[in-house]
C-alpha cells in the first residue's frame, strides 16, 4: 500500500477482532492493589490527634476532638495519601474503590471511640 | 543577602542591557526571567537565566521597591510575557515593554497577589 | 407513470430509514475499525429524534426558514431523481438547495459558520464539475438525460462509463463529508471549524439538516446504483451490491486517512475529474465520432 | 418517549484544571472506555451539546466563558463537574485566582470527585447525569405547553 | 478592512483540550497574524508557598499538570534536596528515571493521538490512545494512580517497584514496541498525513534560539540540547543519544518525538538492567535555606524549577517555567503565514500544556 | 415600417443634441426622460407592430438611401479624424494608425474599388426584434437611471470632477442610435460605420472623468475595438474584392452554401472569420477582455450601458447573426473555444476580486463567453440558449450595475465585503441585488435553462476535441460561477452590526431598478411563451426547422422549481415567523463580548469581528491567471486564423 492508506491493514484487523472496550459499568472493574481510591480509617486506633487534618493539602479532613468525630469530605480529597503518611498511629489507609459521583457533595463522618488520656497527664503538656 | 550560587552573577541596572546584548550576539537563549520578593530582604530580585547548549548563566538584578527596570523585550521578544507577568503579579514597573498588556496577561481580579499590600 | 410516482413516494417515505440505518452501521463499523464497541445501530435515529425535542435557540431567526427550504429542495431533487426525470436538472436543483444551506449558515455572523461556509463552497466547487459530468456521461452513453430512460438501456452504463464512475466515487468522499475531505462539516467534532456550516444550528435546525443530508445521500447512492442498472431486473441486485461496496469503501477511506487541506482537496478533486472523467469523455466522443 | 437519554452529546470545557481530569475525560472516548456505547458524542459545540462536562475550578477569566457556554446550550441540559477541582476547587482553592468549584457560576447536577477522576467515575457520572434527562425533558415540555 | 477577517479562536474550542485564545487575522484562510492570549487556567499556585509548607508543596507541584505530573514532583523535590544537601538513595534515582521515561512515553503517545485528532485521523487517534492505556495500567499498578502518582517525596520516593514488577514492565514494553512501530510508521509515511505535516510551520534553528524554544520543538530545528544530558537522577549512568532533526517543520517535530518514544523504552530497559538494591528514601530533617535552580527535560522540553527558601517551612519563592511557556513565542512565529487549518496542528506541534504554562 | 425604423435610428442621434446644449439640470433631465420615453415607446411600438404583422423577415431601404451612404462615408472620415486628434493629444499617436488604416481601406474600396451589388440597406427579422427591445427598453431605463445617478455623482460624491453631464447624457443617446443602426444594417459598410460609432462613444464615456486611469483605460478600449474594426474592414475588403458584395447576409449564405455544396474552398469562410474576430473584440472575450474591465472607471450608468444592453451586445449580436455560418467549421471552433475558455477563465477571475463592479465585469465577460461559445457551435439549441442568455443577461446585468451604483452612492463603497448585512440596512436595494444575482446562476432562472440547453448541444457537437473541451469548460465554469455568486449573496443576507442609515438612492433610480426586477420576474414566468413564440420562429428562420429544444417535461420541472424557489421560502417564512425561539448570541468559543459582533481580544479589550469571504488569490488571482488566460486565448485565435487564412490561399 505504501503511502496510500497504509493504515488499512490495522483497521481491518481491528474490525475483525474483539474490541478493546471494557464492559464497565456492566461488569465491575478490578483494580490493582496499590490503587488510590479513597481514604479509610480504622477508627479504633485513631487518637484524634489532628495530624491528618493539618497535613491534608486541600483540607478535606476535619477532626473534632470534642465531638469525637473524624470527618472527610471525599468530594474534596485529592487522594494524595499524605494523611496516610503522616498519621502517627497508621490508622488511615488508602484503598481501591472511589467515591461514587452524586448530585450532592456530602461528608462522611465516623465516631471515634478514642478516650483521651486522663487529665492527670495534662500539667505536663 | 543569601549566598550566591556558582553560575549566578550579580549585576546592576546599568550593566543589564550590555549583558543582554552580549548574550544575544553570542546566540544565547533566554530561559526565563524570575521575579521574587523575599520578605526578609524587602526588595525585588529579578533573575535572568540564559543558556547556550549546556552552558548556563544567571544574572541577578536587585531592584528597590519603587524602582523601575528596563525592558529587554526589544532584544529578546520572548521577554514580553515575563515582563508583563512581573508587572501584573508583582507590581514591578518595567519600562517600555514591546507589547504592554497593561495587566491583562492573566486578567486576575486581585492586584499584585505576590506582594502583600503593606509591603508596597 | 404510476410506477414512477410510487418510487418517488417510497423515496420520500423510506430514504431516511434506509440511510439512517446505513449510518448506524457506519458508526458501528467505524467504531470496530477503531477497536471500540460503538453505539447501537439505531443511534442515528435516537440522535435525530432528540434533536427535534431540544429547546429551540437561535442567533438569527432567518436561519430556520432557509434550512427548511434547503430540506424541501433536497427532497424535491430526490423526487425528480427517483421519479425518473432529467438527471442534469437534479444536479442543478441540488446546487440550489446547497445555496440555501450556505445562506442559512452565513446568516448568523459566526466565525466558525463563516469559515465552514467558505469551505463548503469550495467543496461544492470541487464536486460540481464531476456531478455535471456524470449527467453528461449518461447522456453520451445512453443518449438521454432522462433517468427513466437510462434504466431501460440494455447494457449497464458502467460499461461505457468506468472513468466517470471512478470520478464520482472520488467526490462521494467529499459529499459524504468523510475523511480526508471532511473539510467543512465533518462528523467529527474536533476540527478547526467546529461543525462548520452547522455550528450555529440548534436542535430541530440541526435535525433538519441531518435529515436533508440523509435524503441527499440517498440520491447520491441512487446515482451509484444507476451506473449498474439496465433493463434486466437482475441488475438491481448488482446495483445494490455496488452501493454497499462503495459505501463500505467510503467508511474504510474515512478511517484510514487524515483530513487534508482544502487546497489539496480542490486540486485532487479537479485533477481526478479531468483525468478520469475527461479521458472517458474523450474516448466516448471518439467512439461516437 | 423522549430519546435524549439515549443520545447525550457532551461538551467538555477545561476550567482551570491541571489537565489530569481532561485527559481522563478524553480517555473515556477512546477504545478502552468508549462512552459512545451510550450514544455519547464528544461535540465541541455548546449549541449541539446536552451534557456539559466541566473540569477544573473557576477563575476570574474563565467565569464569563463558562457562563456563556452554559447559556448557549439548549434545554434540557445537565452539568457534570468532573474532578475535585470542579467540585470544590480542590488543592487550588486557596489560590488567589480560584473562585471555587464549577457551582460558583452555574448550577451543577452531578459531582464526580477524584484527583484525577477515574474514567470509571466519569462514566458513572455520565450515566447518572443521563438519568436526569427524563425529568428535565418532561419539565421542558410542560413549560413549553404552558406558554 | 477589505478582504481580511478578524476572528477569535478559542478559548473553548474542540481541538484545544485546554483553553487558549488567539486573535486571528486571516486572508481567506491564510493567517496574517496570530496573537495568543493566556490566563484562562491561571490559578496562581506559585503563591501557595505562603500557605502550604514545603512538604505539602510536593503535592501542589504534581498538580501543576496532569501529564508530566511526575516530573513536576521530581523537579521540585530535586530543587529542595539540592538546597538541603540531601543525597537521594540510588535506587530512588533509578525509580525516578523509570517513571519519568514512562511519563514521556505516555505523553508522546498522547500527543501523537491528539495530533492525529488534530488532522482528523480519528482511528489513528484511537489507536494511539489505546496503546497509551497500557502505560497507564503500569502506572496504576506501580503507583496506585493513573494520572497523578504521589510517589515523590523530598529525599526519594514513597513506593518501590519490586524487581519482578520491573521485569514484567519491560516485557510488556517489548510487546508494545512492535505495535508502536507500526502505528508511528503511519505518521511518518501516510500521504495524507504528510500533506499536513511536511513543510508546515517552519522554525529555523536560529529562530528557535532567538525565541527561546525548548525541547522537541528546538531539537526538530536541528539544535542538540537535552537536559537529561546534564545527568540528573540516573541519567549519568544511561547511554543515549539526543534525537534531532534538521527539517524544522511539523514533520520533524513528529519525527523527533517518535524517536524519543523508542529512546524512552530503551532507557527503561537500561535502568531495569542496572537498578541497584538500596533504600528508596532518606529521612530529611530541618528546614531548607538557600536557593536552587533545577532544569529537567520533560516530554515538552526543558522545565525550570527555581526554589528560594528562607529557613522556615514556607518557601520564599517557587518559580516554575514550563516548556510550553517558553515555546509560545516560537508558536507565534510558526503561525505567521500558515493556513487556518494548520492552526490547531501548529498549536499541537509545540505539544502545549497550558495548565503548566499558566500555573 | 421604413419610417419607424428610420426614426428609431435617427431620432436618438438628433435627440442627443438636446442634452448637449441644455445646461439647466432640471430642464435637461426632463428632456432626457422624454427622450428615453420616446425611445422605449418607439422601439416597443416598432417591435410589436412587426410582430403583429406576422413576424416575417423583411428587407428594406431607408428613404434617401444615397444621402445616407454619403453621410456614412463622411462620418467614417470624421471619426478617423477625431480619433487621430485625440490620440495625438494624449500622446498615443500609434493608436490612430489603426483607425487610419481601416478607414482609408474602407473609403478607398468604396470610392475606387469594384462596383458592388446593390442590395437593400436594412433587414428586420426575429433577432433584430429581440435586439431592439433590449436596446430600447433596457438601454432607455439606464438612461433614466443615469439622470439621478449622475446628479448624485457630481453633487454629492465627486465634487472634484468637472461636471460634464450634458456630454454624458448626449453620448447615451448617440449610443442608442448607433446600436439601432447596427442591428438593422444589412450592408457591411453601414454596419462598420455604426460599429465605429459605438467604439468611439464608449471610448469617450470611459474617459469621462479625465483622470489618468480613465484616460488610459479609454485608450485601451479604443485600440482593442479598433482592432475589431479592422476585422470588419478586412471582411469588407474580402467581400468587395472577391465577391463584389458587401452584404452581410450574402456573406453568410456563401459560407453556408460552401459547406453544403461540398466546396472545399475555405475562402468563403474568410469574411466570416474576419467578422467573428471583430465580434470577439467587441464582446470582450479573452484576450480582449481588458477593455471591459477598464471600463469600470466610468460612472456606473455607462458601465451598465456597456455591459448589458449595448456595446458588448453588438459583438454578440454579430456572432449570433453569423452563427449559422460557423456550424462545424474552423471559425466556429475558434469562436466556441475562445468563448468556452473565456467563460471558465473569467469566472475563476471573478472569484478573486472583491470590488462589486469588478465582479460584475468578470461575470459579464464570463457570461458573454458562454453566449459566444453557443454561437460558435451554431446549432439550433445553442442559438436558442444564446438568445435566452442575451435577454436574461441584459436585464439582470443592467439591474445589478444600477444596484451596485446605488449602493455605492448610499454606503460609500461598492466592495462586496462592505455589503455585509445589506438586507437589514437597506432592504430595498438588497432585494433588487438578490433578484439580479439569482437571475445570474440559480436554478431555475434563465441562465440555468440556457446552460442546460448549451451543455446538451455541446455534447452533440461534431468535433471530438471541441466537444470534450467545451463540456469541460461548461462543467468547471458552472462550478466557479456558483462560487462567486453564492458568496456574494451570503454577504448580503448576513447579519450586520452597523446602524441603519439613510438610503440616498434617488426615486428615478428605484423606478428603473424595480422595473428591471419586474421584467426579470416576468421573463422567468414568461419563458415558455418566449420559447415558443419568439425563439421558435427565430430558429425556424435561421435553420428552417423548429426543434423543441427543451422538452415539455423539463419545462414543467422548471416551473415546479421556479414555483419552488419563490413559494417554498415564502411558505417557510410564514411558517417560521411565529416559531418561538430563544435568542442567543452566536458561538465564538466563549470569547463573545455579549453581542454578535465583538469579542474579547488577546489584549483583553473588545474587538470587532470581521468575517470576509474567500478570494483564493493564490489560486485564482488576477496576477496568477490573467496573463496566462490572455496567452492561451491568443494562441487559440492565432492558430485558427492561420488555419482559415492558410486554407484560403
Ligand atoms: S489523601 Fe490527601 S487529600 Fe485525601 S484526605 Fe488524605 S491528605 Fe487529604
Ligand atoms: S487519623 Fe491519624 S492523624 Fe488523623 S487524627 Fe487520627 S490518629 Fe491523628
Ligand atoms: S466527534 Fe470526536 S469522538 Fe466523535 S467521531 Fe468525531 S473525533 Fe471522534
Ligand atoms: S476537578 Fe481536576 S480535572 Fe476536573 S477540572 Fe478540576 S482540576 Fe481539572
Ligand atoms: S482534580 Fe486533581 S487531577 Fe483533576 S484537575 Fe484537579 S488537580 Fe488535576
Ligand atoms: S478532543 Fe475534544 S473532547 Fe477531547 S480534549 Fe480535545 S476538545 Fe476536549
Ligand atoms: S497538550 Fe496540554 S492541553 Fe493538550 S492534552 Fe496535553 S495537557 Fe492537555
Ligand atoms: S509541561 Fe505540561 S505536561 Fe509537562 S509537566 Fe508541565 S504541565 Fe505537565
Amino acid at each position: 500500500m505504501g503511502q496510500f492508506l497504509p493504515f488499512t491493514k490495522q483497521v481491518l484487523k481491528n474490525l475483525f477482532s474483539e474490541p478493546a472496550t471494557t464492559q464497565y459499568p456492566f461488569v465491575p472493574k478490578e483494580y490493582p492493589e496499590r490503587t488510590r481510591g479513597h481514604v479509610d480509617i480504622n477508627k479504633d486506633q485513631c487518637i484524634l490527634c489532628g495530624m491528618c487534618m493539618r497535613s491534608c493539602p486541600p483540607g478535606a479532613i476535619k477532626v473534632d476532638r470534642a465531638g469525637k468525630t473524624w470527618t472527610i469530605n471525599r468530594f474534596d480529597c485529592i487522594q494524595c495519601g499524605y494523611c496516610v503518611e503522616k498519621c502517627p498511629k497508621k490508622c488511615l489507609s488508602i484503598t481501591a474503590g472511589y467515591q461514587e459521583p452524586g448530585p450532592e457533595k456530602f461528608t462522611y463522618s465516623v465516631e471515634v471511640p478514642y478516650e483521651p488520656p486522663k487529665p492527670a497527664a495534662k500539667p505536663q503538656a | 543577602m543569601q549566598e550566591i550560587k556558582k553560575d549566578m552573577y550579580l549585576i546592576d541596572k546599568a550593566e543589564l542591557l550590555q549583558v543582554i546584548m552580549e548574550k544575544k550576539n553570542a546566540l544565547w537563549r533566554l530561559c526565563q526571567i524570575c521575579c521574587s520578593f523575599p520578605k526578609a530582604e524587602n526588595h525585588y530580585e529579578v533573575t535572568y537565566s540564559f543558556a547556550n547548549g549546556y552552558d548556563f548563566a544567571n544574572y541577578r538584578l536587585i531592584v528597590e521597591k519603587d524602582e523601575d527596570v528596563p525592558s529587554i523585550s526589544r532584544v529578546y521578544k520572548s521577554a514580553i510575557y515575563y515582563e508583563n507577568e512581573m508587572h501584573e503579579l508583582w507590581g514591578l514597573n518595567v519600562e517600555n515593554i514591546k507589547v504592554d498588556l497593561h495587566d491583562k496577561l492573566y486578567r486576575i481580579d486581585v492586584e499584585t497577589p505576590f506582594i502583600e499590600k503593606e509591603d508596597k | 407513470m404510476t410506477e414512477r410516482i410510487i418510487i418517488a413516494v417510497l423515496y420520500v417515505l423510506l430514504a431516511p430509514f434506509v440511510i439512517g440505518l446505513l449510518d448506524g452501521f457506519d458508526r458501528k463499523i467505524s467504531a470496530r475499525m477503531q477497536g471500540r464497541r460503538g453505539p447501537s445501530v439505531l443511534q442515528p435515529f435516537f440522535d435525530l429524534k432528540k434533536l427535534f425535542e431540544k429547546e429551540f435557540l437561535t442567533a438569527n431567526k432567518a436561519q430556520l426558514f432557509m434550512i427548511r427550504s434547503y430540506l424541501v429542495f433536497i427532497v424535491l431533487s430526490g423526487v425528480l431523481f427517483f421519479g425518473g426525470f432529467d438527471i442534469l436538472l437534479v444536479v442543478f436543483s441540488l446546487s440550489t438547495a446547497a445555496m440555501f444551506l450556505i445562506l442559512a449558515s452565513t446568516s448568523t455572523h459566526s466565525p466558525y459558520s463563516a469559515q465552514g461556509t467558505h469551505r463548503e463552497l469550495v467543496q461544492i466547487m470541487s464536486c460540481e464539475p464531476m456531478e455535471l459530468l456524470v449527467a453528461v456521461g449518461f447522456y453520451l452513453a445512453i443518449g438521454t438525460f432522462n433517468v427513466n430512460e437510462i434504466i431501460k438501456t440494455s447494457i449497464s452504463p458502467i460499461a461505457y462509463l468506468p472513468g466517470f464512475f471512478v470520478g464520482f466515487v472520488f467526490i462521494l468522499t467529499i459529499k459524504f463529508r468523510k475523511s480526508p475531505f471532511d473539510i467543512a462539516t465533518s462528523h467529527h467534532a474536533h476540527q478547526e471549524v467546529i461543525k462548520g456550516v452547522t455550528s450555529e444550528m440548534v436542535g430541530k435546525e440541526y435535525g433538519m439538516v441531518t435529515l436533508a443530508e440523509w435524503y441527499e445521500n440517498a440520491i447520491l447512492l441512487g446515482i451509484v446504483g444507476l451506473f449498474f442498472l439496465n433493463s434486466n431486473p437482475v441488475s438491481i441486485v448488482a446495483a445494490i451490491i455496488a452501493i454497499l461496496v462503495v459505501w463500505f469503501l467510503e467508511i474504510l477511506i474515512d478511517n484510514t486517512s487524515a483530513r487534508v487541506k482544502w487546497q489539496l482537496m480542490l486540486k485532487l478533486a479537479w485533477g481526478v475529474t479531468i483525468v478520469a472523467a475527461g479521458m472517458n469523455l474523450l474516448l466516448l466522443e471518439i467512439i461516437r465520432g | 418517549m423522549s430519546t435524549i437519554h439515549k443520545s447525550p452529546w457532551l461538551l467538555h470545557y477545561d476550567g482551570s484544571s491541571c489537565n489530569g481530569c481532561d485527559i481522563e475525560v478524553l480517555a473515556c472516548t477512546t477504545p478502552v472506555y468508549d462512552v459512545e456505547r451510550f450514544g455519547v458524542i464528544n461535540t465541541g459545540n455548546p449549541m449541539h451539546a446536552d451534557i456539559f462536562l466541566i473540569t477544573g475550578g473557576i477563575n476570574s477569566q474563565n467565569e464569563a466563558v463558562v457562563k456563556q457556554i452554559y447559556e448557549q446550550m439548549p434545554q434540557p441540559k445537565v452539568v457534570i463537574a468532573v474532578g475535585t477541582c470542579a467540585c470544590t476547587g480542590g488543592i487550588f482553592k486557596e489560590c488567589y485566582n480560584i473562585k471555587g468549584g464549577a457551582d460558583t457560576v452555574i448550577p451543577v447536577d452531578i459531582y464526580v470527585p477524584g484527583c484525577a477522576a477515574r474514567p470509571e467515575s466519569i462514566i458513572d457520572g455520565v450515566v447518572k447525569g443521563v438519568a436526569l434527562f427524563k425529568e428535565k425533558a418532561a419539565a421542558l415540555k410542560a413549560s413549553e405547553n404552558a406558554n | 478592512m477589505g478582504k481580511r477577517s478578524i476572528v477569535p479562536y478559542g478559548p473553548q474550542h474542540p481541538v484545544l483540550p485546554e483553553p487558549i485564545h488567539l486573535d486571528l487575522v486571516l486572508e481567506d484562510e491564510k493567517v496574517l497574524a496570530a496573537i495568543p492570549s493566556i490566563g484562562f487556567i491561571h490559578r496562581g499556585l506559585e503563591s501557595l508557598t505562603s500557605k502550604k509548607d514545603f512538604n505539602e508543596m510536593v503535592y501542589v507541584a504534581e498538580r501543576i499538570c496532569g501529564i508530566c505530573s511526575f516530573m513536576h514532583g521530581m523537579g521540585y523535590c530535586m530543587a529542595v534536596e539540592d538546597i538541603m544537601n540531601v543525597e537521594v538513595p540510588r535506587r530512588a534515582d533509578y525509580l525516578r528515571t523509570i517513571w519519568a521515561e514512562m511519563s514521556r512515553l505516555h505523553s508522546h503517545l498522547l500527543w501523537l493521538g491528539l495530533l492525529a485528532d488534530g488532522f482528523g485521523f480519528e482511528s489513528l487517534f484511537m489507536h494511539s490512545w489505546r496503546l497509551r492505556e497500557n502505560i497507564l495500567d503500569m502506572f496504576e499498578a506501580s503507583t496506585g494512580g493513573r494520572v497523578i502518582f504521589s510517589v515523590n517525596t523530598i529525599g526519594g520516593v514513597l513506593k518501590d517497584m519490586p524487581n519482578d514488577m520491573l521485569k514484567e514492565f519491560v516485557k510488556k514494553l517489548d510487546d508494545m514496541e512492535k505495535e508502536i512501530r507500526e502505528t508511528t510508521s503511519i505518521f511518518l509515511n501516510d500521504y495524507t498525513v504528510k500533506s499536513r505535516l511536511v513543510g508546515v510551520g517552519i522554525l529555523t534553528g536560529e529562530d528557535a534560539i532567538r525565541r527561546g524554544a525548548v525541547g522537541p520543538m528546538m531539537r526538530a530545528s536541528g539544535i542538540n540540547v537535552d537536559m537529561r544530558k546534564n545527568g540528573y537522577a540516573a541519567y549519568n549512568d544511561i547511554d543515549f543519544d539526543v534525537i534531532t532533526s534538521n527539517n524544522c517543520d511539523s514533520y520533524a517535530r513528529c519525527e523527533v518525538r517518535i524517536g524519543e518514544i523508542f529512546q524512552s523504552i530503551d532507557i527503561i530497559r537500561q535502568c531495569v538492567a542496572k537498578i541497584p538494591d538500596t533504600e528508596i528514601n532518606t529521612k530529611v530533617t530541618g528546614m531548607p535555606n538557600g536557593e536552587s535552580i533545577i532544569r529537567v527535560e520533560q516530554p515538552r522540553g526543558e522545565a525550570f524549577y527555581h526554589v528560594r527558601a528562607n529557613g522556615t517551612k514556607f518557601l520564599d519563592r517557587f518559580r516554575v517555567r514550563t516548556p510550553t511557556f517558553a515555546n509560545i513565542p516560537a508558536l507565534t512565529q510558526t503561525l505567521q503565514g500558515c493556513q487556518y487549518g494548520d492552526v490547531p496542528l501548529l498549536v499541537l506541534t509545540i505539544d502545549p500544556c497550558i495548565s503548566c504554562t499558566e500555573r | 415600417m421604413e419610417m419607424l425604423v428610420t426614426a428609431l435610428i435617427c431620432l436618438p442621434f438628433l435627440w442627443a443634441i438636446l442634452p448637449a446644449v441644455i445646461h439647466n439640470s432640471k430642464c435637461r433631465a426632463f428632456f432626457v426622460y422624454l427622450g428615453c420615453g420616446i425611445v422605449i415607446a418607439l422601439s416597443v411600438f416598432t417591435a410589436v407592430k412587426w410582430y403583429l404583422a406576422g413576424g416575417q423577415a423583411t428587407d428594406f431601404d431607408l428613404p434617401y438611401r444615397e444621402a445616407f451612404d454619403h453621410v456614412i462615408l463622411v462620418g467614417d472620415i470624421f471619426l478617423m479624424c477625431l480619433i487621430t486628434y485625440l490620440s495625438f493629444k494624449y500622446k498615443k499617436g500609434v493608436i490612430s494608425l489603426l483607425a487610419i488604416v481601416q478607414t482609408v481601406l474602407v473609403a478607398a474600396l468604396e470610392l475606387f474599388g469594384p462596383k458592388v451589388q446593390e442590395a437593400p440597406a436594412l433587414h428586420f427579422d426575429w433577432l433584430t426584434f429581440v435586439m431592439i427591445l433590449i436596446i430600447g427598453v433596457v438601454g432607455s431605463l439606464i438612461g433614466i437611471y443615469a439622470v439621478g445617478y449622475m446628479h448624485g455623482y457630481h453633487i454629492h460624491h465627486h465634487k472634484e470632477l468637472t461636471d460634464r453631464r450634458s456630454f454624458f447624457l448626449a453620448m447615451i443617446f448617440v449610443f442608442f442610435g448607433a446600436m439601432f443602426g447596427l442591428v438593422f444594417s444589412q450592408s457591411l459598410i453601414w454596419l462598420y460605420f455604426f460599429w465605429e460609432i459605438t467604439s468611439v462613444t464608449s471610448f469617450l464615456l470611459i474617459g469621462y472623468t479625465r483622470t489618468e486611469e480613465a484616460i488610459n483605460n479609454s485608450f485601451k478600449a479604443l485600440w482593442m475595438n479598433l482592432l475589431g474594426g479592422c476585422g470588419i474592414a478586412a471582411a469588407i475588403a474580402v467581400g468587395v474584392l472577391l465577391y463584389q458584395n458587401v452584404n452581410l447576409y450574402d456573406m453568410i449564405k456563401i459560407a453556408i452554401l460552401s459547406k453544403y455544396m461540398g466546396v472545399p474552398n475555405t475562402l468563403c469562410l474568410l469574411p466570416i472569420a474576419c467578422l467573428a474576430f471583430a465580434a470577439l473584440t467587441k464582446s470582450a472575450q479573452f484576450p480582449f477582455s481588458g477593455w471591459l474591465l477598464g471600463a469600470m472607471v466610468a460612472p456606473t450608468p455607462s458601465s451598465a450601458l456597456l455591459h448589458s444592453a449595448t456595446m458588448v451586445k453588438a459583438g454578440v449580436y454579430l456572432l449570433i447573426r453569423i452563427s449559422v455560418a460557423m456550424a462545424d467549421n474552423y471559425v466556429g471552433n475558434m469562436v466556441a473555444l475562445v468563448g468556452g475558455f473565456t467563460f471558465l477563465a473569467a469566472s475563476c477571475l471573478a472569484i478573486s476580486v472583491s470590488d462589486g463592479k469588478k465582479v460584475l465585469a468578470y461575470s459579464t465577460i464570463s457570461n458573454l463567453g458562454l453566449i459566444v461559445a453557443c454561437t460558435g457551435c451554431g446549432y439550433e439549441e445553442t442559438i436558442w440558449a444564446a438568445v435566452f442568455l442575451v435577454i436574461f443577461h441584459a436585464v439582470s446585468k443592467s439591474m445589478l450595475f444600477q444596484c451596485v451604483g446605488a449602493i455605492e452612492n448610499t454606503t460609500g463603497s461598492r466592495d462586496v465585503e462592505d455589503m455585509q448585512g445589506l438586507i437589514s440596512l437597506f432592504p430595498k436595494l438588497a432585494v433588487v441585488l438578490m433578484i439580479g444575482i439569482a437571475g445570474m446562476f440559480l436554478a431555475p432562472f434563465g441562465m440555468l435553462i440556457s446552460k442546460w440547453a448549451a451543455l446538451k448541444a455541446f455534447i452533440d457537437t461534431s468535433s471530438v476535441y471541441v466537444s470534450t473541451l467545451m463540456v469541460l469548460f461548461i462543467c468547471f465554469g458552472s462550478a466557479t460561477t456558483m462560487f462567486y455568486w453564492t458568496k456574494w449573496m451570503s454577504k448580503i443576507l448576513g447579519a450586520s452590526g452597523k446602524e441603519k442609515s439613510r438610503d440616498l438612492t434617488k426615486k428615478n433610480e428605484y423606478i428603473s431598478m424595480f422595473f428591471h426586477a419586474f421584467m426579470m420576474v416576468a421573463l422567468i414566468l414568461g419563458f415558455p411563451w418566449l420559447s415558443s413564440h419568439v425563439l421558435k420562429p427565430m430558429s425556424n428562420e435561421m435553420f428552417g426547422t423548429d426543434v423543441q429544444v427543451i422538452s415539455y417535461q423539463n419545462i414543467i420541472i422548471m416551473i415546479v422549481l421556479l414555483v419552488g424557489v419563490f413559494v417554498i421560502p415564502a411558505i417557510n417564512y410564514v411558517l417560521t415567523k411565529n416559531t418561538k425561539a430563544k435568542q442567543v448570541i452566536t458561538y465564538m468559543g466563549g470569547a463573545n463580548c455579549g453581542d454578535n459582533f465583538n469579542f474579547v481580544s488577546s489584549t483583553g479589550d473588545p474587538k470587532e469581528m470581521h468575517i470576509s469571504n474567500f478570494y483564493m488569490e493564490d489560486i485564482m488571482g488576477e496576477k496568477k491567471l490573467f496573463t496566462p488566460a490572455i496567452m492561451v486565448s491568443t494562441v487559440i485565435i492565432i492558430v485558427y486564423m492561420i488555419i482559415v487564412i492558410g486554407g484560403a490561399f
